[in-house]
């Protein structure tokens, strides 16, 4: 019992560092690839090539004095950074890494826990993640931070429907909810659902960027109209916590495009937390490069584009899944 | 995999009227873009009504149930069926004009309409607690956004927020309630209750009963019996007339058309029940009738006196036996007929500028519009009980149920109620016909559909009032279900 | 198949209903003209029933019975016996000349008085045909709204309170009986296996004492308030004096007669045993209501209003020969039914005119009428002095054989009863000298003019009611007699019950007894 | 091992708290997160039900009210937001143009 | 005290006091926060009642979804700190409210209690099986015996969407409530 609780945090921890690791290295990453498209440099006075950058930009943001203005719900204030950055990290818990290995001596399984219901699980947590957006924007008694709330929830909420169901097609095809079977059951290149779920991925990765208010869909901290949206009354570790959070969901969304339709960690010859760790970041480099490429959406446009395209689309993804199911099987089974 | 195909293979004819209603209010819905065609809705929910009752018709005959014996398709849904749908049907027809001069003529009133239509039919056509409450949510819910449909009027807002809060309040005692007896008795469905009444009575009476107290506080609110009713008045002075017209009727219809069947079919080995009912029956007669007493505005005396209907009603929830159900049904088709005739006159005398419907407005409408007037006063001699019109002969046959099974006190405080009644029933026609106005009273518009709505009622009216034989006959084989 | 005289004279007036809804409401003369044609159609239909009538018959005639409510036992059963006979005739009768009284007086919203003069008398006729309980109660009901109307919209400066008050005593009395109704309904079907309201067939069932009793007291209390008896007489002088002109009439007339009526036809057949229980009470109230109503009527200062009053002590009369309970008693109480129906009619069709004339009622702003008014002097003379009871007058057929049949019952309660009359002879003649003797005191009275060919016209068969009955009562009296018989057998059977043994009623009924003991027994559990 | 009946002591509490607030809050959206928590409190029982009796059908129907309960949202707040455009205020005591 | 009856006990904890907490918070934004507290103490009971795939959807939809929704309204109306709450109402009618929700409550306690010290062999968990409140397990419920339900489901939520567009659109031709009107406070009608 205390073996697998040892086990288990060890693991925990591992995870966790990994995570805010990647994290603080996806904002380098982002700098860096923004500036070579941009046909710049980035950040290259801290370390060899300023790899080092993320960890003065940690540093500065330590010690930066924290600023808290007058009119703020103290209370929702606090909670705001720490509730948005919370899931990120959670939804961790169930996305499997690796394939189930042997340390010293120790059976552990590649991931912290197997839930039958990882998916919804998933969903659950970043579905909360919202909530640390909307409370920032709200209780800095800002108007800019509240129309960034306000338009990030609204966004999240619209879009929440679309990322739902835009892996419904998947969870029909392979009949289970569990992350790890999921992964097991894409072993070869061949059984990526991503065949399968074309439209059901690309349905994916675009709700995907929206959730996480990622350009092209970064209008709740659009800064040309609202500064910096729901953080823009945050500064020092409140700030970094709410960077954390976003560069953490990047980071989570991404994790589970791979394990959806990417076969997670399964992979030839590397092993497999690297086959894992280079499909999330193929993913992160997938956002720069729309970051780099695509204008922003007008307000209108985003919710537009939201329900009148995704959620339909969506819809008939799982609809044609579900029928083609249906009718294979009857095909297969003999009716 | 296979076995869910053939699971799903079920007879959609059970829910034909149910589905012609979704399919006209889904219609509407998709022309409302189209505002040139907005005219169009009325038409279509007229004809999808029409449709739903010839369908409904044709089902009478037929008892079967479907969906797992979620449905159940029998004489007394099928005619509760038709109640929501006649009553709906009218009011329509009232609200067209009212909603037109008003401004508010948007389409999406006549898909709300149908759509709640739907959740009665749904909730008086099944033995399914759950199934029950789902369909009480789909009827609730449009009546909530239709209580507010005037969306500039404060009144309106008010009572859509207040008619919400109470009925999202009586749905979770409702919920509550349900899960109460699924855990007395492992299911929401009556067929089975019933089958394993002394069973469970034996070993969860606790659980069932408090199940049952829970769910008759739930519809207690719906169908605004003492002392659930404090929602009544300002829900339905504030809602646009025509609206209220119909929450007066159908809604209480389906409340009844669902307690009738839990307690008179599934919970109708509780003796205790009788009694509670009896002190609930009489608070609401009473109560409504002594607060209608005091009134100025003629909606909310409405209000008032349809909580003492209610409570004439719920003697025959008191009573039990075929002989009372029946004669519940039969006094809610007249209810339906006479109710929205008033509301109807009430709804055209609305439509004159900056009318609120208070009594002193009535002064000298017997001049002004003699037919109107005589048609309002036939309605009030029927609230009042009146022969020759149907709503004596609807209490004559209550009262002859409780009298034929010894509740004599309960009748006795019944007439005495209606006697009551009379005074402020009457105290409309007084204002109408015999109070003086100042100036030239103004005349009314009549309009073909109000027109329409005011001849199929009072024929109603009088005529099941001299003719109720047919309507006897058809309301004593409804209840076919409980025997 | 016979021709169903019953059923056309009831709804003839429907008809006319029917007809002047379709004419505009403008056209004044065409609504009268209509109206009257149809009432007077109507009285002539009801003169044809009353030579039609076979006065050797025993029993109902005309008898219709056919099914109205099957699910519930309910019949359309009509038929008359000769109380019900004179009492039609006396409405049709009255109901034209109501209509001919009102032809001027009535200016605002003619149509619709006319409509529900028509309407009432549909009502009245049918109570005073239906054989069927429930079809008793709906006409006993429905007549209250067109008369709501005619106090309510036509009246005097409180119209309004009369109104609702006419119809709330009205009411409260009724709604009671209607409980009382569904009991015997449903004891009866206990008793026969049998759902009806038939009255001949729920007759024939006896009916426990206890039971009895209460529902004796409620129809009774529907009746009395009607009639009105002693405590129940509040609404009526307040209903008299509001209602216009014809209003009045018709209630003197005809409505009060529908409490009598139900005392005959249902009280007294139906409950004897109970009947004779409560006798001493009503008796005495009756002659409470003689000396109350006289003294009352003696200080009052409106004219109309001592009619009115004067109708209670009247009513109380048919009331104490009604209970005196033998064959003279209810003859005279049958036949002061007619006569006061008349009398007090006349009355107040005078009182009308005079009106009219002066808008005023007061005793005091009149005197010295006859020197103006020499016609109607007369003809308020003869009223007056048939009201009093004077012989040759038809009041004092009525009276005289009241009293006779008290006289043989309870002597102490006639002698009281007599006092009214002595006293109606002073209120009466007082009133007539203060109004029509002396000198004209008031300028505004020089100029009356007498009376119209049309008044004169609605007094004259009046008049001549009222000397036709006073010399010769024996056409009347021998269609009473049968009916009379009739009831009297009842009470008869329930009388020799109660001499031979206080237990018969319980042993002829021992089976019921207990059922009906059991229906109570719930109730009180209830309760 | 827990009784039944402890969660479903903890669902009648709940429940009663939320009828508590329904009664005595006077903030409209107070009222409606405590009619909410009842409805919660009837899935609690739901559930606690379908584990003594071991049988699903009470899963179904906590699913079934929680789709109610989004549908009562949708709807309630919709109405909120109207009258407090109009009103000002969800102090339920100022919706008082007609008494209560 | 194992640790069932622990993550029970805390649970239960959570739940009283996210609730208590909820209706006596005069900050609207507070009380939402306290709902969600007892909703995922909720939740955690689901889990441990075998519901889990329940315990996730009560996150996904209520946390998730109507809380948020509620959240948003909240800020939509910009309601910050304490809003006009008027005075508190007489001690009369407020100790009244309280006697009839605790009575309520005790007597509902009083009820399952009866019952469950009666009879403890449907009081105790029984054992369940390993896919019991699964998704799948639920869903094949759902989709065979419970269709019709199911499927009244998707017109209720039909109802509720055509519903709060109705109430919450703006037509292009409205206009606003006259100024006088919506300051007429006065108490029309009698009660």
């Amino acid at each position: 019992m205390l073996e697998v609780i040892f086990i288990s945090s060890i693991k925990v921890i591992a995870v966790v560092v990994v995570l805010l690791t990647g994290c603080a290295y996806a904002t380098y990453m982002e700098r860096k690839v923004l500036a070579f498209m941009q046909h710049r440099i980035g950040p290259n006075y801290a370390g060899p090539f300023g790899l080092l950058q993320p960890i003065a930009d940690a540093v500065k943001l330590i010690f930066k004095e924290d600023v808290v203005p007058d009119n703020v719900e103290r209370l929702t204030y606090t909670l705001a950074p720490m509730i948005s950055f919370v899931p990120a990290v959670l939804t961790f818990a169930v996305v499997p890494f690796s394939s189930n290995f042997t340390l010293f001596g120790y059976e552990i399984t590649g991931v912290i826990s197997d839930l039958n219901i990882g998916i919804l699980f998933v969903f659950a947590i970043t579905s909360l993640g919202v909530y640390g957006i909307l409370l920032g924007g709200w209780s800095a008694g800002s108007k800019y931070s509240l129309l960034g709330g306000l338009r990030s929830s609204a966004q999240m909420i619209s879009y929440e429907l679309s990322y739902g169901l835009s892996i419904v097609g998947v969870i029909i095809i392979a009949n289970t909810l569990s992350m790890v079977e999921l992964v097991e059951q894409q072993a070869t290149i061949g059984s990526w659902f991503i065949w399968k779920q074309p439209l059901g991925f690309l349905l994916y990765i675009t709700c995907a960027v929206a959730e996480t208010n990622r350009s092209p869909f970064d209008l709740p901290e659009a800064e040309s109209e609202l500064v910096a949206g729901y953080h823009t009354e945050y500064s020092s570790m409140r700030f970094a916590q709410f960077f954390i959070g976003e560069y953490g969901n990047m980071l989570a969304v991404s994790a589970v495009a791979a394990t959806l339709f990417f076969g997670g960690w399964q992979g030839p010859l590397l092993p497999p937390v690297i086959w894992f760790l280079i499909k999330v970041f193929c993913f992160m480099f997938l956002y720069i490069w729309l970051r780099a490429t695509l204008p922003r959406f007008r307000y209108d446009q985003l919710m537009n584009f939201g329900w009148k395209v995704l959620f339909p689309l969506a819809i008939l993804n799982t609809l044609v899944t579900g029928l083609w199911v249906l009718w294979l099987s009857d095909v297969i089974f003999g009716g | 995999m296979t076995d869910y195909v053939s699971t799903l293979s079920v007879d959609l004819s059970l829910l034909g009227p149910e589905l012609v209603l979704l399919v006209a209010a889904s219609l509407i819905l998709i022309f409302i873009p189209f505002r040139k065609m907005n005219y169009l809705a009325p038409v279509i929910a007229v004809v999808g009504f029409i449709v739903s009752f010839y369908l409904a018709m044709g089902q009478w005959s037929e008892h079967s149930s479907g969906f797992a014996g979620l449905l159940t398709c029998d004489s007394f849904g099928v005619m509760f069926k038709l109640i929501f749908l006649l009553a709906s049907f009218l009011s329509l027809l009232i609200a067209h004009r009212y909603f037109s001069v008003k401004g508010i003529n948007r389409p999406e009133f006549y898909a709300l309409l149908m759509f709640s239509t739907m959740g009665m039919m749904v909730m008086a056509n099944t033995v399914d607690l759950v199934v029950m409450f789902l369909g009480l949510e789909i009827m609730s819910i449009p009546l909530y956004v239709m209580a507010a449909f005037n969306r500039r009027s404060l009144e309106s807002n008010e009572a859509g927020i207040k008619y919400f809060i109470m009925g999202a309040f009586a749905s979770a005692f409702l919920m509550m309630g349900i899960a109460f007896v699924y855990g007395a008795a492992e299911t929401t469905d009556f067929r089975r209750i019933v089958a394993d009444f002394s069973y469970i009575v034996a070993n969860y009476k606790v659980y069932l009963y408090a199940g049952a107290a829970l769910i008759l506080v739930g519809f207690g609110f719906k169908i605004a019996a003492v002392p659930f009713h404090t929602w009544v008045p300002d829900v339905y002075q504030g809602a646009p007339t025509p609206v209220t017209a119909f929450f007066s009727v159908a809604p209480k219809a389906a409340g009844f058309a669902v307690m009738l069947r839990i307690f008179l079919y599934g919970f109708e080995g509780m003796e205790i029940l009788s009694d509670v009912f009896w002190v609930l029956a009489v608070l609401t007669m009473t109560v409504g009738n002594v607060l209608a007493l005091r009134q100025d505005n003629v909606k909310r005396m409405l209000a008032y006196s349809s909580i003492s209907h209610a409570g004439y009603i719920m003697i025959s929830l008191v009573v039990g036996g075929p002989e009372a159900i029946s004669s519940a049904i039969f006094y809610l088709v007249a209810y339906t007929f006479f109710n929205l005739g008033a509301f109807a006159v009430i709804t055209i005398l609305e439509t004159r500028s900056g009318c609120k419907s208070d009594f002193v407005e009535l002064a000298g409408i017997s001049k002004a519009n003699p037919y109107l007037a005589a048609v309002l006063a036939l309605f009030m001699f029927a609230l009042s009980g009146f022969p020759p019109t149907v709503g004596f002969f609807g209490k004559f046959y209550i009262f002859s149920a409780a009298v034929k099974s010894g509740f004599i006190w309960l009748v006795v405080i019944g007439v005495m109620n209606s006697f009551v009644s009379v005074y402020y029933y009457l105290r409309v026609i007084k204002t109408s016909y015999m109070d003086a106005h100042e100036g030239q009273p103004a005349v009314v518009k009549m309009v073909p559909s109000i027109f329409l709505v005011l001849v199929i009622t009072a024929l109603g009216t009088l005529g099941l009032g001299f003719f109720p034989q047919k309507l006897l006959e058809l309301s004593q084989s409804a209840i076919f279900a409980f025997l | 198949m016979v021709f169903d005289w019953l059923t056309l004279v009831i709804f003839f007036p429907l008809v006319g209903v029917l007809i002047m809804l379709f004419i505009p409401s403008k056209n004044h003369d065409t609504l009268k003209g209509v109206s009257l044609i149809i009432a007077f159609i109507t009285m002539l239909i009801s003169f044809g029933i009353y030579y039609m009538f076979d006065t050797l018959g025993n029993g109902m005639q005309f008898e219709i019975n056919e099914t109205w409510i099957v699910s519930l036992g309910i019949n359309y059963h009509l038929g008359i016996d000769g109380i019900s006979l004179l009492l039609i005739v006396l409405t049709t009768i009255l109901t034209v000349l109501c209509i001919l009284s009102s032809w001027n007086s009535v200016t605002v919203n003619v149509k619709g008085y006319y409509i529900s003069m028509l309407f009432l008398s549909t009502g009245m006729i049918g109570v005073f045909c239906a054989l069927d309980l429930f079809l008793f109660y709906v006409f006993w009901e429905v007549m209250l709204i067109p008369m709501y109307f005619i106090i309510g919209v036509w009246g005097g400066p409180r119209k309004i309170y009369a109104a609702i008050k006419f119809v709330l005593f009205t009411m409260f009395g009724s709604l009671l009986m209607l409980v009382a109704l569904l009991y015997l309904y449903f004891e009866y079907a206990r008793f026969s296996g049998e759902y009806t309201f038939d009255l001949f067939k729920i007759m024939d069932m006896p009916i426990a004492y206890q039971p009895q009793l209460l529902i004796f007291g409620a129809f009774a209390l529907a009746f009395a308030i009607k009639v009105p008896l002693f405590p129940f007489h509040t609404w009526l002088p307040d209903a008299h004096v509001q209602a216009p002109t014809a209003g009045s009439v018709i209630l003197a007339g005809v409505l009060l007669k529908m409490g009598t009526y139900g005392f005959v036809r249902i009280c007294l057949p139906l409950f004897p045993e109970a009947t004779l229980a409560y006798l001493p009470y009503i008796s005495i109230l009756a002659v409470i209501a003689i000396i109350y109503g006289a003294l009352v009527s003696m200080v009052q200062k409106d004219v109309k209003s001592l009619v009115a009053f004067s109708s209670v002590s009247h009513m109380g009369f048919v009331m104490l020969g009604m209970f005196a309970l033998n064959m003279e008693g209810l003859e005279g109480s049958v036949i002061q039914m007619i006569n006061h129906g008349i009398s007090t009619g006349a009355l107040f069709l005078i009182v009308g005119m005079i009106y009219e004339r002066r808008h005023t009622r007061l005793i005091e702003d009149f005197g010295g009428i006859a020197r103006v008014m020499p016609t109607f002097s007369a003809f308020f003379m003869i009223v007056v002095l048939s009201s009093i009871g004077l012989p040759f007058t038809n009041g004092f057929v009525g009276e005289f054989l009241i009293l006779l049949g008290t006289f043989k019952t309870n002597v102490t309660l006639a002698v009281l009863a007599t006092s009214g009359v002595v006293l109606a002879a002073c209120y009466m003649l007082w009133m007539y000298q203060r109004v029509i003797f002396g000198k004209v005191t008031n300028p505004e009275n020089e100029n009356l003019k007498d009376l119209t060919p049309r008044e004169k016209l609605i007094l004259v068969p009046l008049v001549l009611l009222i000397f036709w009955i006073g010399i010769y009562p024996k056409p009347f009296l021998e269609r009473i007699e049968p009916a009379v018989k009739q009831i009297l057998v009842h009470i008869d059977n329930a009388r020799l019950a109660d001499n031979g043994s206080e237990t018969i009623i319980e042993k002829t009924v021992a089976g019921e007894t207990e059922t009906v003991d059991v229906a109570f027994g719930e109730k009180e559990e209830i309760k | 091992m827990i009784p039944i009946s402890a969660y479903l002591i903890l669902a009648a509490v709940l429940f009663g708290i939320g009828t508590v607030g329904v009664l005595t809050s006077r903030n409209v959206i107070v009222i409606f997160m405590a009619i909410e928590l009842m409805l919660n409190a009837a899935n609690l029982a739901l559930i606690a039900f379908s584990r003594g009796l071991n049988v699903l059908d009470g899963h179904v129907f906590v699913f079934l009210v929680l789709t109610v309960a989004a549908a009562e949202a949708a709807v309630g707040l919709a109405l909120i937001v109207l009258i407090f455009r109009n009103r000002e205020s969800i102090n339920i005591d100022r919706f008082s143009i007609m008494k209560w | 005290m194992n640790l069932d009856t622990i993550v029970f006990l805390v649970s239960a904890v959570v739940a009283v006091f996210g609730a208590t907490m909820m209706i006596s918070q005069r900050n609207t934004v507070a009380s939402v926060l306290y709902l969600i507290l007892s909703l995922a103490a909720q939740a955690v009971l689901y889990i441990q009642l075998g519901a889990l795939f329940l315990g996730a959807v009560l996150i996904i939809v209520y946390a998730g979804a109507i809380m948020v929704l509620f959240l948003f309204v909240i800020m939509l109306l910009n309601l910050r700190g304490n809003q006009d709450m008027g005075d508190p109402p007489g001690p009369v009618s407020r100790f009244t409210k309280y006697l009839v929700s605790i009575l309520l409550v005790i007597e509902l306690v009083f009820i399952i209690r009866g019952v469950a010290f009666d009879t403890d062999a449907s009081g105790i968990m029984s054992m369940v099986t390993d896919d019991f409140g699964s998704v799948k397990a639920v869903a094949m419920l759902l989709f065979t015996d419970y269709l019709y339900p199911f499927e009244l489901t998707g017109v209720l939520l039909l109802v509720a969407i055509v519903g709060a567009v109705v109430v919450s659109k703006r037509e292009k031709d409205e206009t606003p409530i006259p100024a006088d009107q919506a300051s007429d406070n006065s108490d029309r009608g009698t009660n």
